[in-house]
C-alpha cells in the first residue's frame, strides 16, 4: 500500500486535488491562444509557462480535453525511425517520458516494455537494419534479431517455418514502451492550469484574425480574442485551421482506426507489430488486448468504424497469435490523422507571422508529445526556431527535401 | 460497407475501389514557377466537404470521378470520364 | 484406351497437377487437354447439379479490346451484347461476354467445339483496316474455371459480394469483381437443367483459387468434377 | 433428478434429457437446452466468478448476458457468458478471476481496501521513486488484471464468413420485430429476421404484462406461427447482429459464423435493457434483475429462489412477483419505491395473493451470507432506526426501468434524448432508411423509476458491476473536475467493461448531471461504438484468403530444390539447393552464367502492351528516355519516376511495330505501373490502348558465353546469331512450336536472351530448354545469384538501390534522362531538386577481404550518417567484397575512400570504384 493512498482511505470527506479547476473567464487577450486542448497543446501551454514564464496563455478546445487523438491512440512510445532527424527528435521525447510522471505528479504508467517489428521478407530485413543502425550510432536501444532471439522475447509469437509470412528477423526496439494517454494529457493540463494557464473546453475556434500578413487573434464561438502569436495544435484539423488563417498545408486527412478485446490474463509483455501484416498488438496492464493496424484507404474527417479494416486486422493479428481465436474484441474506434508525403510532422513557423504549426502528426503525434509541447513552447517563447526541429519545417515542401519516414509506418504507430 | 456506384459495373462495395484523391489540374510545367508547382505537388485543399476525386474499380482497373463529401462521406454522384468533362465545360 | 498426360502437352493447365492428384481421367479436346472424369462418372453428374466445379482452362479464347474492336467484331457477325457485363450466346455456342464498351472476350462453349476464338484471331490477323481494336491472350492471363449446380449461388456468398442468387443475376449475367481477394470475370450461362457460372481468373492465381473454391463448396458436398458431367447435364437437361 | 430448483414449464429445456457438465471440478445435471447459468441455478449454485477489481462473487445478474457478473472460463476460452452458453455433456467450466477457489478467493481482501482505492487512484500512486511502477507496482497490477485466461495452445477451430442479402432486416424477434417483418412480406420484400435468443417471441416468452399468461402466449403463437408461414421471411435464431455500418451493412454472428447483410433498409426492434437499481449490495448474489428471475422460470425452469422479495421501482415488478408465486417460491414482500400505491392490475392480482406491499420505501442494503443474499435492508417512510427493516430471503428481484436497447440505433448515427417526464432515453436522428419499432421506439414502455440510487456511508452500491465502480467513484470523478462524461468514463472506466455501459450509462449519467446540475440529456452516454457484444477474433478473421501467385514453372522449381521466396505475391526461386550451403550454391549459378549459361525465370517481371497510333507519345510522357525514334525490333531501358522525381520503376520497352511497345515492369511494380498509366491516359487521352499481359507471358532469361548453345536448335524462324539478333535487339518467333517474344537484353552482363511465351506453354518452354541445354551446361539460376550477377554489372534494382527519395540524379542515370523532351512525368521536380541537390550519391565501392558487411550498414562521415550500403555481395567473379552505397556526394569519385559501421561497431574503409565492376567495356552481352 503506497503511502500515497493512505489519505484517501483514512479521510472521511474525499480530499479530491482537481486535475482541471473550475473555469475561468475568458480574458479579452493573451500573449499566446494555442487553438487544441489535446496532448500537444496543452503541453506547449505548460512549457511555455514552466520553461519561459510565458503564463498568459489560453488553451481553447472545442469539445473536451484529450478528446481527439490523444484519446483515440494505442499509446505507443518509440524512437525507432529511418532518418536521423526524426530519430533525434523521437529520442528527446522519449527521454522526457521517462521522467514525466514525477513532473507531472501524475502515474502516466509509462512502461518501456519494448517493441519488436516483425520482418517477413528480406526487404524488411533491410529497412529494419537501417532503422536498427540509425538507432544505434544516435544512442538509441534498437538491434536486428534472429529467430530464436525472437521466440526467447515473446514466447507466445507463433512462428511459422515457412508460407507467406515467415518470421525472419525482428527489429528490437527495448526504448519502446506505452503509457497511459488520457493521464498524459490531464497531466499538462493540470499542471499547466496551476500556473496559470487558462485551459477552456467546449469553445471552438472559427476564425484567425490575421493584419498584414500577421495573426493577432482568434474568432469563436464565445467571441473574439486577441493574441500575441497563436499555435494551431489541432490533430485531424490541421488543413481547416491554416485555411483560417489564409494558407493550404501539405496534408491529407484519413481516418485511423483500432480495437480492443476484453481483458484477459496477461500473457504479453512487448508490443508487438508485422509491417506486412499492417498489424500491432500489445497487452494493457488491465489485461486487454489493443490492436491497431494501417489508415484507412481514403480521404474522410469522420471517426466512424467499418467492419472491413476489423476483418482484416483480425485476420492478420491471428496470424502473429491465432490462440487468440476465442477471445473477444470489445470495441473498435477511430481517430483522424493528418497525412503528410513524407510521413513526418510539419513544426515551426507558417506563412503567416505570429502562426505557429504543430501539425501532420499521422499517426506518431501521441509519442511526440512532450519533445513538440517543450520544443515549440522554446520556439514560440524564443521567436527562433530550435535546431531539433528545423527539418520539420514547412517550407521543406518547397525544395523537395523531404524527411521520409514512410518506411517508419506501416503499422507500427 | 460503403457503396459506391461505379459508372461501368453498378454498386459495388468500397473495397473494390481505390481512392486517388481530389481531382487537382496540372499547371503548364514550361510556365509553372517552382512554387506553383509544388503548391500542385503537395499542397493539397484537403477540404471537408464535397470534393471531386478520382477513383479506380480495381477488378475491372476502371477509373471515373466520383463526387463525395469529405465529412459525411455521402457520394453525391460517379461520373464517367466524357460525363465530368461534360460538367466540367459547363463551368462546374 | 491410352492414359493421357498433360505434361505430354505444350498447353498445361495452371492446375493439372491438382486435378491429377484428384485422380482425373484426361482428354484431348484438341490442343488441349481437359479432365474428362474422376473415375466416377454418375456421380459427378449427380454433384454437378447441386455444386461442382470444372477446370476448362485450356480451352481456348481470346479478347478483343480497343478503338474499333466492337465495330469490327460486328462487322464478322459476332452477336453483341448491347450493354457492358452481359453475354451474348453465339450460333455455335460460343459467348461473345462484353466487359466494356470496348472489350470483349470470346469464350468457347464449354466442349471446346467451337472455333470461333480461333477464326477471329486469323481473320483480325490478315485484316488491314483500323481501327480494328487490339488482340488480347484471353487464354493466358485468366484461368477457366465452370461452377454449376443448385448451390452455386450460396457457395459463391461465400466468396464474394455480389448477390449471384438466380433472381438477381439471371442468364447472361456477367459481374467483373473480387472473388477470394483475387478479380474475376462471372459469367452465368447455364448448363442443361443446372445453373452454371464461369468463372475466369488470374492465371497465375488459379493454384491458390482451386483449392479454395473446392474448400467453400464442402459445405454443400461440392468437389472437382470431370467436363463429361457437364456434357451429361446437357444431354439429359436440354438446353 | 437436474437441481433442487427445477421446475416445470422451461420452454427451452427438454426434461426428458439431462446433461452431466462439471463446475469447478464438481459433477452437475443439467437439461438439454440448458445455460451453464440456469443448470447452476436449478442446482443452487450462485457464485459463478469473482469481480474484476474488488473480487467480490457474482452470479446471475440479467439472466441475458448483458454484463460481466456471469463470465467463466471453458478450456482455452475466457471470459464465457454463462447466461447464454448451452450446456453439452462433459462441458467442464471454472469461474473467473480468483487465486486458491471461487469460494475463498485469496484475492478477496481487494474489497476491504477499496475505501484505499478510490476512483483514479492508480494515477496518484505508484510512481515514486522514479521507475517505482515499470519495475516494481506495474507488474504486480498486471497480475491481478485480467478475467480470464488464454491458453497459448488453443487450436485455432473453423470459423467462416458469407455474405447475405435482403430488402428488409428486422433485428429483434419479439412482438414489435415479428409484427414489422410480416408487414415488409406483406408488401412484398424479402425479410431477413434476426434474434439472438434461440427461438423467436423476446419478452412475449418469459414476460407478464398482464395478469393471465395466456393472452400473451396467444399473442406470441399467432406471431411465430404467421411468420412462420411466409416464404419471403428468412429467420435467424441464436443470431447477434452486432454492428451497423455505412449503407446499412450488417456484421450478424450466428456461431463460429459471420455473415456480413446487406440490407435495402434496417428495422431495430431490439427491445430494452432492464437496468439496476443502486444500493450498498446491489451485486450480491442472489439480487437479480425481475427479468431474469423471469427468464429462469419461463425459459427454463428454475426457480430463482425459495423466499423472495420484489423490489419494485415501476409496475413491472408486480408480474415478476406473481410469476414467483407460481413457481413455487414465497415472495416476503414487495418494496414499492414509489411513493404512491401502484394501480397496475398485477398489483391488485398481487394484493390479493396476500403477498405483503411496503409502499413509499426506499432501501438500505442487501446484506450476504457466505457470498450469497440473506436478507435485505429496507426503510419504510418514517422509519428512522439506523438499519430499518430486514426482510430475510434468498433472492431480490428488482424492476426499477428500462433502457432502449440502442447500440445498433447510435451505431447507425442516431442520438439519445432524456425523457425526463418518464425517466427515459428516447432515440432520434436516425439515418435514412433505418427506423425503430417496439420498445426500442419507446412503444408501451412504462415510465422508469427516476432515481433508484441509494448510497451508503460504507459504500458497496456498484453502478458499474465490471468495473467494481460505486456511486463515490463518479461524483469523485466530476469532483477531480471531469466534467463531461466521456471525461468520468477515462477517469473512472465507468462503462468501459465487458457489458460497455448497458447498465451503467443511465445512472452514470444521472449522476453526473445531478453533481454538475445539467439535465440528463446534455450530460448523455459515451459514444456507442461496435459490436454489440464481445465477438471473437476467430468470427472476424473467418477463412482468411491471402492470393498468392506461381509461374508457369513454380513446380519445376521446386523439383529442382529451389529455395523459393516471395516477392509481393508472387513466389520465385532465390536460389537452388538447401539453406546449409547456401552461399555455395549462389556462387555455383553465378559461375555458371559467367562460364557457361544458366537460366532464370523471369514470368513474374511486368508485361504491358502499349498500343495505337500514339504509343511512342504516350511512352515519351511515361518514361524519363525518349521512344519516339526507337527502332522497330528494337529494344530499350525504360525509367520510370514519380511527379516528385523519385525513381519508382524500371525494365525494357520492346518496340514490334510502329504502334506496338511491349513493356517491361518489376515485380512488383506491374499492378501499379499498369494503374498510372491508365490514370494518366483517363487526362491525356491519347490514342492508345494500355493492357496488362503480366499474367499472360512465362518468360526465362538464357544468359552467358553458351546461351546460343541451348537456343539455337529450338528457334524456328529466326537466327540467333549476332548478325540477325544483335545485342539489344527483339524479334517474334517460335521456339519449341511455341509463339514467343525475343529479346536481347544484357542486365547480368552476358550474351543474354529473354524468351516470354504464353503462361500455359512456359512449362513446356522450360521444359525444352532444360532438354536441349542440359548438353551446353544449362543451369538454373535464381533470384540471389542474379543480384550478384547484376551487382557485378553495377545495375540498380529499383526499391533496394533506391528509396522514396532517390532521384537519378543521384543515382547517377542521368544517361537515361532525355532532358530535351518537353514534358515527362517528373521532369518539372526533377528541375527543382536539381537547384537543391541532395547531399548524397550512390556510388560503387569494393571493400579489401571478406568483412561482415551488410546491406544497410551505415556509411559515416565525421561520426554522422551521410548515407548508408543499398547492395552488398561476394563476387565469385572478381574475388571480392563489392557493393552500391550512398555517399556524400563529395566522396562520389573513385578512390574516394569511404567509412562503412558494421553491425558490431567496427568501421571498415571501402573504395569507391567506378561502375561496372565487371566487363567495363560491355563486350561480353555484345557477343
Amino acid at each position: 500500500m503506497p503511502f500515497g493512498l493512505l489519505k484517501y482511505g483514512l479521510r472521511r470527506r474525499y480530499p479530491a486535488r482537481p486535475d482541471l479547476p473550475p473555469e475561468p473567464d475568458l480574458r479579452p487577450a493573451y500573449d499566446v491562444v494555442i487553438v487544441g486542448g489535446g496532448g500537444h497543446g496543452l503541453a506547449i501551454a505548460y512549457y511555455l509557462a514552466r520553461e519561459h514564464g510565458i503564463t498568459n496563455v489560453a488553451v481553447l478546445e472545442k469539445n473536451y480535453i484529450g478528446g481527439g487523438n490523444t484519446g483515440r491512440n494505442t499509446t505507443v512510445i518509440r524512437s525507432n525511425y529511418v532518418t536521423p532527424e526524426s530519430v533525434r527528435f523521437y529520442k528527446a521525447a522519449v527521454e522526457l517520458y521517462r521522467d514525466l510522471s514525477e513532473e507531472l505528479d501524475v502515474n502516466l504508467m509509462y512502461a518501456e516494455r519494448g517493441q519488436l517489428t516483425l520482418a517477413h521478407n528480406d526487404a524488411s530485413i533491410r529497412s529494419f537494419r537501417l532503422r536498427a543502425e540509425v538507432g544505434k550510432l544516435l544512442g538509441t536501444r534498437i538491434e536486428l534479431i534472429d529467430p530464436p532471439a525472437i521466440r526467447a522475447l515473446v514466447p507466445a509469437l507463433h512462428m511459422p517455418e515457412g508460407g507467406r509470412y515467415p518470421i525472419l528477423a525482428g527489429l528490437w526496439h527495448q526504448d519502446g514502451g506505452l503509457a497511459r494517454h488520457d493521464a498524459v494529457a490531464w497531466g499538462f493540463a493540470a499542471r499547466a492550469a496551476e500556473r496559470g494557464v487558462h485551459i477552456f473546453q467546449r469553445t471552438e475556434v472559427t476564425g484567425i484574425d490575421v493584419e498584414s500578413g500577421r495573426a493577432v487573434g482568434v474568432a469563436t464561438n464565445r467571441g473574439r480574442i486577441a493574441a500575441g502569436a497563436v499555435v494551431q495544435a489541432v490533430a485531424g484539423y490541421s488543413s481547416l485551421l491554416a485555411k483560417m488563417a489564409g494558407f493550404r498545408l501539405p496534408i491529407r486527412t484519413y481516418p485511423l482506426q483500432a480495437m480492443v478485446t476484453e481483458p484477459v490474463k496477461p500473457f504479453l509483455e512487448p508490443l508487438v507489430s508485422s509491417a506486412q501484416l499492417h498489424a500491432y498488438v500489445s497487452q494493457t496492464a488491465r489485461g486487454e488486448l489493443v490492436i491497431g493496424g494501417g489508415s484507412d484507404p481514403y480521404e474522410l474527417y469522420s471517426t466512424r468504424s467499418t467492419l472491413d479494416l476489423k476483418e482484416s486486422l483480425i485476420q492478420h493479428t491471428l496470424e502473429l497469435f491465432p490462440f487468440l481465436a476465442n477471445v473477444k474484441l470489445l470495441r473498435q474506434w477511430a481517430g483522424v490523422t493528418d497525412m503528410t508525403p513524407d510521413y513526418s510532422p510539419i513544426m515551426g513557423e507558417s506563412p503567416v507571422a505570429g502562426y505557429w504549426l504543430d501539425a501532420g502528426w499521422g499517426t506518431y503525434g501521441f509519442k511526440a508529445t512532450p519533445a513538440s509541447g517543450r520544443y515549440m513552447a522554446r520556439a514560440i517563447a524564443t521567436n527562433r526556431v530550435p535546431d531539433i526541429l528545423r527539418p520539420f519545417a514547412l517550407d521543406r515542401f518547397r525544395s523537395l527535401a523531404l524527411v521520409n519516414e514512410m518506411g517508419a509506418t506501416a503499422a507500427s504507430h | 460497407m460503403k457503396l459506391l456506384r461505379c459508372p461501368l459495373n453498378g454498386p459495388r462495395n468500397i473495397s473494390e475501389f481505390v481512392c486517388w484523391g481530389e481531382v487537382a489540374d496540372q499547371p503548364d510545367p514550361a510556365t509553372a514557377d517552382d512554387l506553383a508547382w509544388t503548391d500542385y505537388l503537395y499542397f493539397s485543399n484537403n477540404t471537408a466537404g464535397v470534393v471531386f476525386e478520382w477513383w479506380c474499380h480495381t477488378p475491372t482497373s476502371y477509373w471515373f470521378i466520383a463526387e463525395r463529401h469529405t465529412v459525411s462521406d455521402d457520394v453525391i454522384r460517379t461520373y464517367t470520364m466524357d460525363e465530368f468533362r461534360a460538367i466540367r465545360r459547363d463551368g462546374r | 484406351m491410352t492414359t493421357i498426360q498433360p505434361s505430354a502437352y505444350r498447353i498445361r493447365s495452371p492446375v493439372y497437377r491438382r486435378l491429377e492428384a484428384a485422380g482425373a481421367v484426361f482428354a484431348a479436346v484438341g490442343e488441349a487437354v481437359v479432365a474428362a472424369n474422376f473415375g466416377d462418372r454418375a456421380g459427378e453428374t449427380r454433384t454437378a447439379r447441386t455444386l461442382g466445379v470444372v477446370d476448362l482452362s485450356c480451352l481456348p479464347r481470346i479478347g478483343f479490346k480497343g478503338r474499333g474492336a466492337v465495330e469490327w467484331l460486328t462487322a464478322q457477325h459476332v452477336g453483341m451484347p448491347d450493354t457492358p457485363n452481359r453475354a451474348a450466346p453465339q450460333a455455335d455456342g460460343a459467348r461473345a461476354v462484353r466487359l466494356s464498351a470496348s472489350e470483349v472476350l470470346i469464350l468457347p462453349d464449354r466442349a471446346g467445339r467451337s472455333g470461333l476464338a480461333a477464326d477471329l484471331e486469323g481473320a483480325w490477323q490478315r485484316e488491314t483496316l483500323q481501327p480494328r481494336g487490339y488482340l488480347l491472350m484471353r487464354a493466358d492471363t485468366h484461368a477457366w474455371f465452370c461452377v454449376t449446380g443448385t448451390a452455386a449461388p450460396a457457395f459463391f456468398a461465400k466468396l464474394c459480394a455480389v448477390d449471384l442468387r438466380a433472381d438477381r443475376f439471371g442468364r447472361n449475367a456477367v459481374a467483373q469483381t473480387i472473388l477470394a481477394q483475387v478479380g474475376a470475370i462471372i459469367v452465368r450461362g447455364d448448363v442443361g437443367p443446372a445453373p452454371a457460372f464461369d468463372v475466369l481468373a488470374d492465371w497465375a492465381a488459379a493454384d491458390y483459387l482451386l483449392p479454395v473454391l473446392i474448400d467453400a463448396m464442402a459445405e454443400f458436398g461440392g468437389r472437382l468434377i470431370g467436363l463429361d458431367a457437364l456434357a451429361a447435364l446437357v444431354a439429359d437437361g436440354g438446353t | 433428478m437436474s437441481g433442487v430448483n427445477r421446475i416445470p414449464g422451461g420452454l427451452l429445456v427438454d426434461a426428458a434429457r439431462p446433461v452431466r457438465f462439471t463446475f469447478e471440478g464438481r459433477a452437475y445435471d443439467g437439461l438439454a437446452g440448458d445455460t451453464i447459468a440456469s443448470a447452476l441455478a436449478a442446482n443452487d449454485v450462485r457464485v459463478l466468478s469473482r469481480s474484476f477489481k474488488y473480487h467480490r462473487p457474482r452470479g446471475i445478474h440479467s439472466m441475458a448476458a448483458w454484463d460481466a457478473n456471469a463470465l467463466v472460463q471453458l478450456p482455452g476460452e475466457p471470459n464465457v457468458p454463462a447466461e447464454r452458453t448451452p450446456i453439452v455433456p462433459g462441458l467442464a467450466v471454472r469461474g473467473q478471476n480468483y487465486r486458491g477457489s471461487l469460494a475463498h478467493d485469496r484475492d478477496a481482501w481487494l474489497g476491504r481496501f477499496a475505501r484505499f482505492m478510490p476512483v483514479g487512484f492508480y494515477y496518484r500512486a505508484f510512481f515514486k521513486p522514479h521507475g517505482a511502477w515499470q519495475r516494481f507496482w506495474e507488474p504486480r497490477v498486471r497480475a491481478l488484471a485480467g478475467l480470464g485466461a488464454v491458453a497459448l495452445d488453443a487450436p485455432h477451430g473453423h470459423f467462416d464468413k458469407v455474405h447475405n442479402f435482403c430488402d428488409v432486416a428486422v433485428i429483434g424477434g419479439g412482438r414489435a420485430g415479428l409484427s414489422a417483418a410480416l408487414a415488409a412480406a406483406g408488401a412484398g420484400d424479402q425479410v431477413l429476421l434476426v434474434d439472438h435468443n434461440p427461438v423467436l417471441g423476446g419478452a412475449l416468452n418469459y414476460g407478464r404484462a398482464a395478469v393471465e399468461r395466456a393472452a400473451t402466449h396467444a399473442e406470441r403463437d399467432r406471431l411465430v406461427g404467421a411468420v412462420g408461414g411466409v416464404r419471403r421471411i428468412t429467420v435467424m435464431t441464436g443470431a447477434v447482429a452486432n454492428g451497423y455500418f455505412a449503407d446499412h451493412w450488417l456484421a450478424i454472428i450466428q456461431g463460429s459464423r459471420l455473415h456480413r447483410v446487406r440490407a435495402g433498409r434496417v428495422v431495430l426492434a431490439t427491445g430494452a435493457i432492464e437496468q439496476p437499481a443502486v444500493f450498498r449490495g446491489n451485486d450480491i448474489p442472489g439480487v437479480m434483475l425481475g427479468s431474469a428471475a423471469q427468464r429462469l422460470i419461463r425459459l427454463y425452469g428454475v426457480r430463482p429462489g425459495r423466499t423472495a422479495v420484489v423490489v419494485a421501482g415501476t409496475d413491472d415488478g408486480y408480474g415478476v412477483a406473481l410469476d414467483l408465486l407460481d413457481a413455487g417460491a414465497t415472495v416476503s414482500a414487495i418494496v414499492e419505491l414509489r411513493p404512491e400505491p401502484s394501480r397496475d392490475p398485477r398489483a391488485v392480482a398481487a394484493a390479493g395473493r396476500n403477498i405483503r406491499i411496503v409502499n413509499d420505501a426506499s432501501i438500505i442494503a442487501a446484506e450476504a451470507v457466505d457470498g450469497h443474499l440473506a436478507a435485505i435492508a429496507i426503510r419504510r417512510q418514517g422509519d428512522n432506526t439506523r438499519h430499518g427493516e430486514a426482510i430475510v430471503c434468498d433472492l431480490a428481484a428488482v424492476s426499477v426501468g428500462r433502457l432502449p436497447a440502442y447500440q445498433l440505433a447510435l451505431q447507425a448515427g442516431g442520438r439519445l434524448d432524456y425523457d425526463d417526464a418518464r425517466a427515459h432515453f428516447s432515440i432520434a436522428g436516425l439515418p435514412p432508411g433505418v427506423t425503430l419499432a417496439g420498445w426500442t421506439a419507446g412503444e408501451d414502455i412504462g415510465a422508469n423509476h427516476p432515481w433508484p440510487i441509494y448510497p451508503h456511508p460504507d459504500g458497496k452500491a456498484f453502478v458499474d458491476f465490471d468495473e467494481d465502480l460505486q456511486i463515490d467513484d463518479i461524483e469523485n470523478a466530476v469532483a477531480e473536475g471531469y466534467r463531461e462524461i466521456e471525461l468520468v468514463k477515462r477517469f473512472s472506466t465507468v462503462g468501459m467493461g465487458p457489458s460497455q455501459g448497458r447498465h451503467s450509462a443511465l445512472t452514470a449519467a444521472r449522476l453526473v448531471a445531478k453533481e454538475t446540475g445539467r439535465r440528463v440529456g446534455d450530460v448523455g452516454v459515451t459514444t456507442a461504438r461496435p459490436p454489440v457484444v464481445g465477438e471473437k477474433l476467430g468470427v472476424l478473421a473467418g477463412r482468411g484468403f491471402d492470393p498468392e501467385r506461381k509461374t508457369a514453372m513454380h513446380h519445376r522449381h521446386l523439383e529442382a530444390g529451389a529455395q523459393m521466396m516471395t516477392a509481393g505475391a508472387w513466389w520465385r526461386p532465390a536460389y537452388y539447393g538447401v539453406l546449409a550451403h547456401r552461399a555455395d550454391a549462389i556462387a555455383r549459378e553465378v559461375r555458371a552464367v559467367r562460364t557457361a549459361v544458366g537460366m532464370i525465370d523471369v514470368s513474374t517481371l511486368g508485361g504491358l502492351e502499349i498500343r495505337g497510333p500514339d504509343a511512342a507519345e504516350f511512352m515519351n510522357r511515361m518514361y524519363t528516355f525518349t521512344y519516339t525514334k526507337q527502332a522497330v525490333n528494337r529494344l530499350r531501358y525504360v525509367l520510370m519516376v514519380n511527379e516528385s522525381g523519385a525513381i519508382i520503376d524500371d525494365g525494357v520497352a520492346c518496340r514490334f511495330g510502329d504502334d506496338h511497345f511491349y513493356v517491361t515492369t518489376t515485380t512488383t511494380g506491374s499492378d501499379r505501373v499498369y494503374q498510372t498509366m491508365l490514370w494518366w491516359n483517363a487526362k491525356w487521352r491519347l490514342d492508345v490502348d494500355i493492357a496488362n499481359a503480366t499474367a499472360a507471358f512465362a518468360g526465362v532469361n538464357i544468359a552467358g558465353p553458351r546461351a546460343r548453345d541451348v537456343l539455337a536448335p529450338l528457334v524456328e524462324g529466326c537466327g540467333v546469331d549476332a548478325g540477325a539478333f544483335p545485342y539489344l535487339g527483339a524479334f517474334e518467333a517460335r521456339i519449341a512450336g511455341i509463339p514467343a517474344r525475343f529479346l536481347r537484353v544484357g542486365f547480368v552482363g552476358e550474351l543474354g536472351f529473354e524468351v516470354h511465351v504464353p503462361a500455359s506453354q512456359g512449362e513446356a518452354l522450360w521444359d525444352a530448354l532444360m532438354d536441349t541445354g542440359r548438353g551446353a551446361g544449362l543451369v538454373p539460376f535464381g533470384v540471389e545469384a542474379q543480384r550478384v550477377l547484376r551487382l557485378e554489372k553495377g545495375h540498380i534494382i529499383v526499391g533496394q538501390d533506391t528509396d522514396a527519395m532517390t532521384t537519378p540524379e543521384e543515382a547517377d542515370m542521368l544517361w537515361a534522362i532525355a532532358a530535351k523532351k518537353p514534358f515527362f512525368i517528373g521532369k518539372r521536380a526533377l528541375v527543382i531538386r536539381d537547384k537543391h541537390l541532395s547531399r548524397r550519391k550512390l556510388v560503387g565501392f569494393a571493400v579489401a577481404g571478406a568483412p561482415p558487411l551488410q546491406e544497410s550498414n551505415l556509411v559515416l562521415k565525421g561520426g554522422n550518417a551521410v548515407g548508408f550500403v543499398t547492395s552488398v555481395a561476394w563476387s565469385p567473379t572478381l574475388n571480392r567484397t563489392i557493393g552500391l552505397a550512398y555517399a556524400a556526394r563529395e566522396d562520389a569519385a573513385p578512390d574516394r575512400s569511404l567509412v562503412i559501421r558494421l553491425d558490431d561497431g567496427r568501421d571498415v574503409r571501402a573504395t569507391v570504384v567506378k561502375l561496372p565492376f565487371y566487363d567495363p567495356d560491355a563486350a561480353r552481352q555484345a557477343l
